[in-house]
């Protein structure tokens, strides 16, 4: 009988990196090494411990990196609370990949990127970075605005000093939202830093983070003058089977775990308000 | 009946001593009545509707309506208004929010015992002298009223109202009635022969909620069984322990609480004869800790929230025998 | 009814902290046997027993539950256990309506001085529960041992 | 065409139950009819349909999915799944089947769904045509032949006998095998059946109800219409509609632990509970309301958006007889449509 996407496979903790007081980034292989399976920029997948929960999850390393996959999960329920105390070496139940992908090899190609985060929202877009980086030449400029409450609350603080912004070819712009002792950096919420920014408009935008955020992001983007088929989220915080069977993550007719997660805001502009 | 009503609920909206009527709305058929609210003349003119059918009873929709803005018209069978007591005295109603009209409550009729004589493609029915005459797509045909009476009726147990503002129509009494009958019965049964019949019933459960949600003593934010962290959550009865489960424990949760509305029954798409478990525990309170019936008033003690330090012990139960 | 003589029973107790659970402790002090069928779950009265608790251990593979608490008038909290004994009584009488053994379900009441009482409750219980054989009008199929 | 005697289907029944599982609808104690795995001395059910669909058999309401065992750091996966056994299902009504082409375009659309293939793959699909129609029957509204109802075989009942025509080439095979006990059929009997059929058909109370007013492109306009609020302010969330709809198909998968094992199983949801989309983010649908207009909207717009046209409703009439408050799809579409 063919495999079903149901039947979840195992994966093996490899690494448990503390990101910030309550972000732990999961290092993930398969059973006999080398990655579960492959995955697109933006894709998902859904993570579990039978008897917990499952719950999806964007897969936070670049397709590129062929070791091994990373999640960075914040700690909020009952599951990732469980995953938050799991060693190295615990095994997991694995599956996907699941949803679409940032159009990284069509309609991203060759164009000026922004990328904008708030927070936990930098998860699914890390992987777009570390796309675009091991494949530079097909891009142009290459901006990221990230902001997070503190400092410490910046998830992958150590690879973004030590690796994005030692990049000559990329640009790095750190805010937190209130001033903090050892903090030189901008000061304010992301969608303020932005305004303030002022990034060209043939920019195409990648945004996500928390809903607020996207939102006024998106009106001060408008002030600026880009348009809404510039810019896209994601939204993976839906889903529940991955399959588009389950009948709930669905916004107007468009299922979030087939037709999405990644929209462009024109798309969402065409489905109801439910969001 | 319908047209005494409509013109007082006109008249108390007209005054303004209320903004809204709580009542049931037609449908497509004779038969499928929807509780709805009335907001102006016109509506109810058009649309509200008390015959034969309009069995649902109404007192749960006013947790929510008592507490929205104005005042609200309710028309409340008998059996209705011991529910709404009960709801009054666990503070879910906002009583100054609520104008109670009392109705005559039925005999009302159940389609589902219409067609289970046979009779389908029911289009229309009359009630001519206790002889129902039923057209349908296929001719004319006649049952005796009685047969079609619902299961909640048949075994009323008060046509007295115990609370309202005003009534329309004559109050009636506290009736003798033979409710207990059947829970007798099978308290005479073998123990294999209850086994055998409650699983034959509850087996046909499909967890669709309907019980829970009509009943007017369910009335709990978060139900236990919709609850993750109470470790009991279902969705659906995976094995025959669960749907033993999920009705033992609704029915204990409700017991001395329970009015014997008979909504659960009345609801049931499957036909499970859910009441007889809420009976039971009324018919053991009213043996063991004396006549109690939830709902007749708003001050007296809730059975289970009460205690007689002369109880008998739970040995009773096994005093009946070993099998 | 056929007896299986080898059948050891499941037991749940429901011991109240503040006496037979006390009673349990002495009957072990003073040396009096009871079976190691009966397996006690600690409960601050016996009136934290929650019917869910009852049904709970029947799905998960106890033949029979037990619970004690404190006599009549004697309980930590003063009234505790008056509603245990309304509450219980009422739970019994439904199971045994819906057709569950009567034996299968008790209720005594041990206080902390009556060690050989609790040995002899257990004694006495698990031998019922023996005759009536497992459990299977109130299990959970997926929980059964394989 | 080829037909049996009514006095020699319970002969028949007995030949395909040697061969394989059979299911039929029976009458219950409470006159309501329920399919049942056949045994000898069974009489078919009389009544129009059955309380819950025969989805049940494609799509049961719990089911598992894998079983865990969990030591230490390690999970050990156990697939579960074995080829299904074949079985028939008879006496199924045109509504019902055509709902399973409503389950396929969701169950076998990619990402397939093994499982339920697998029961798809061994059931033998017998229908009836209908010859009384109830007065909840609606299904000519979604361009459904009560008279010819499709399936792997149809047996069209004509008073005195039934006649087999096989559709498929599973169909054919089944025919195959119960070849000996039929009869040459009487088709001018039977076509004044039929005849008869439709003309009730037409006399039908819902025989006027279109579906001109919705689909896909209607999308915006009813899911912003007024009127949402007064539908829904009366339904009290339980699932009954869901549970006995042919073509509700929403799942939940959920764990539970054995003390021996996690066994991951599925089971049927309902879009109208308060906590069906209960997910990381909070509840999506919030108000009695979002969740009511889901349902609707999904029969009657969403799914025709994404299937070419195709309602995810196919007039059965079961929500109209079984919801507890009588409020029901056909009251919505009135609702709603075009005046």
């Amino acid at each position: 009988m063919n495999n079903d996407t149901l039947i979840p496979l195992v994966g093996v903790v490899t690494d448990v990196r503390q990101d910030t007081p309550d972000v732990k980034t999961f290092r993930v292989n398969a059973l006999e090494g080398g990655k579960v399976f492959e995955h697109k920029p933006g894709q998902c997948a859904m993570l579990s411990i039978p008897g917990v929960g499952e719950a999806m999850f964007s897969i936070t390393s670049s397709p590129t990196n062929k070791e091994y996959m990373e999640f960075s999960i914040k700690k909020c329920g009952c599951l990732t609370n469980w995953l938050h105390a799991m060693d190295v070496g615990q095994q997991i139940t694995i599956r996907g990949p699941y949803g679409n992908y940032f159009p990284v090899e069509t309609e991203l190609k060759g164009k000026d990127l922004l990328f904008i985060a708030g927070g936990i929202g930098l998860a699914p877009l890390r992987s777009v970075i570390n796309y675009v980086r091991d494949n530079r030449a097909n891009y142009g400029e290459v901006q990221i605005v990230y902001g997070s409450r503190s400092k410490d609350d910046l998830v992958d603080y150590q690879e973004i000093i030590d690796e994005w912004m030692a990049d000559p070819n990329i640009q790095v712009n750190l805010t937190i939202d209130n001033p903090q002792e050892g903090w030189d950096g901008h000061v304010g919420f992301v969608p303020n830093y932005v305004k303030e920014l002022a990034p060209s408009t043939n920019k195409t935008v990648l945004v996500c983070g928390p809903p607020i955020m996207i939102k006024f992001t998106l009106a001060g983007l408008k002030e600026l003058g880009f348009t809404e088929t510039q810019v896209y989220t994601t939204m993976e915080l839906r889903m529940k089977c991955g399959v588009g069977k389950c009948g709930r993550c669905n916004i107007g007719n468009k299922y979030v775990c087939k037709d999405g997660p990644v929209f462009r805001f024109d798309e969402l502009d065409a489905l109801p308000d439910e969001y | 009946m319908q047209e005494a009503m409509i013109k007082r609920a006109k008249e108390l909206l007209a005054d303004g001593t209320v903004n809204r009527v709580m009542g049931w709305k037609k449908g497509e058929f004779v038969y499928d009545t929807t509780p709805a609210v009335f907001e102006t003349a016109e509506e109810l003119e058009k649309e509200f509707v008390c015959n034969d059918f309009t069995q649902a009873n109404l007192s749960k929709y006013l947790i929510k309506e008592s507490r929205k803005e104005g005042k609200i018209l309710a028309f409340l069978k008998p059996c209705d208004t011991y529910s709404f007591n009960q709801l009054l005295k666990e503070h879910r109603i906002i009583r100054e929010n609520v104008y109670v009209i009392g109705i005559p409550g039925g005999p009302k009729l159940d389609m589902e015992k219409i067609k289970a004589k046979g009779i389908s493609g029911i289009l229309d029915v009359k009630n001519e002298n206790f002889t129902l005459k039923i057209e349908t797509l296929y001719g004319t045909e006649t049952m005796p009223f009685y047969e079609a009476v619902s299961g909640k009726c048949a075994d009323c147990k008060s046509k007295k109202h115990v609370v309202y503002d005003e009534l329309i129509g004559e109050d009636g009494d506290v009736l003798a009635s033979r409710r207990f009958d059947m829970v007798e019965k099978l308290e005479n049964m073998t123990s294999q022969e209850r086994y055998d019949f409650w699983r034959g019933e509850l087996s046909k459960c499909i967890r669709c909620n309907a019980c829970r949600n009509v009943c007017p003593a369910c009335t709990c934010e978060n139900c236990v069984f919709d609850n993750p962290k109470s470790g009991i959550d279902q969705k659906a009865a995976a094995d025959s322990f669960e749907e033993n489960m999920f009705h033992i424990i609704r029915a204990f949760h409700v017991a001395g609480r329970c009015t014997d509305c008979g909504e659960c029954s009345r609801v049931c798409p499957q036909n499970i004869p859910l009441h007889l478990l809420n009976r039971k525990f009324i018919k053991d309170i009213n043996s063991l800790y004396g006549e109690y019936q939830a709902g007749a008033d708003t001050t007296s003690k809730c059975p289970l929230t009460d205690y007689d330090t002369d109880d008998c012990e739970p040995s009773i139960v096994h005093e009946r025998g070993v099998e | 009814m056929q007896v299986n003589e080898n059948f050891e029973p499941v037991i749940v107790a429901f011991c109240c902290n503040w006496c037979s659970y006390a009673g349990a402790d002495l009957s072990g002090t003073n040396r009096l046997n009871y079976p190691t069928n009966v397996k006690i779950i600690r409960v601050p009265c016996s009136c934290r027993v929650n019917p869910i608790f009852i049904l709970r251990a029947f799905q998960r593979g106890a033949d029979g539950v037990i619970i004690c608490g404190c006599h009549p008038g004697d309980c930590h909290y003063t009234s505790g256990n008056y509603f245990t004994r309304r509450r219980i009584t009422l739970l019994y009488s439904m199971l045994d309506f819906l057709g569950i053994e009567r034996n299968r379900t008790r209720l005594e009441w041990v206080s902390a001085a009556e060690g050989a009482k609790f040995a002899a409750v257990m004694n006495q219980f698990t031998e019922d529960v023996r005759k009536l054989g497992p459990n299977r009008r109130l299990e959970d199929l997926r929980c059964r041992k394989q | 065409m080829f037909r049996i005697s009514a006095e020699k289907l319970n002969d028949l029944f007995d030949r395909i139950a040697s061969k394989q599982t059979l299911y039929i609808p029976v009458d219950r104690e409470d006159k309501a009819a329920e399919y049942k795995k056949y045994e000898s001395g069974m009489t078919l059910s009389s009544a129009l349909n059955t309380v819950r669909s025969a989805k049940d058999f494609f799509f049961p309401q719990t089911e598992n999915l894998a079983e865990f065992r969990l030591s230490g750091k390690t999970i050990e996966v156990k697939d579960i799944r074995s080829e299904h056994e074949d079985f028939v299902i008879f006496g199924v009504r045109a509504c019902d089947a055509r709902s399973f082409g409503i389950l396929d375009s969701v169950f076998l659309s990619e990402p397939v769904d093994t499982f339920y293939k697998n029961r798809r793959d061994h059931g033998t699909i017998v229908t009836m045509a209908c010859t009384r129609p109830e007065e909840t029957c609606f299904c000519t509204t979604f361009g459904i032949n009560p008279t010819m109802p499709g399936g792997d075989v149809s047996v069209f009942p004509d008073g005195t006998g039934y006649s087999f025509l096989a559709n498929t080439e599973k169909g054919k095979e089944f025919m195959a095998e119960i070849s000996d006990m039929l009869e040459e059929g009487n088709p001018a009997q039977l076509a004044k059946v039929q005849e008869n059929t439709r003309n009730i058909l037409k006399r039908l109370p819902l025989a006027n109800l279109k579906t001109d007013s919705f689909g896909g492109e209607r999308l915006m306009k009813h899911f912003s219409s007024e009127k949402w609020a007064e539908l829904s302010e009366s339904c009290i969330g339980c699932g009954t509609c869901t549970f006995v709809c042919p073509t509700c198909q929403c799942y939940d998968i959920r764990d539970f632990d054995t003390g021996n094992g996690i066994k991951r199983f599925r089971c049927w949801d309902s879009c109208m509970y308060s906590d069906f989309t209960k997910m990381a983010h909070g509840n999506s649908r919030n108000s009695q309301l979002e969740r009511f207009r889901q349902r609707f909207m999904h029969k009657l717009v969403y799914h025709p958006s994404n299937h070419e046209g195709e309602f995810g409703c196919v007039g059965c009439g079961r929500c109209l007889s079984k919801c507890p408050i009588s409020m029901n799809i056909v009251k919505v579409m009135k609702a709603l449509e075009d005046k």
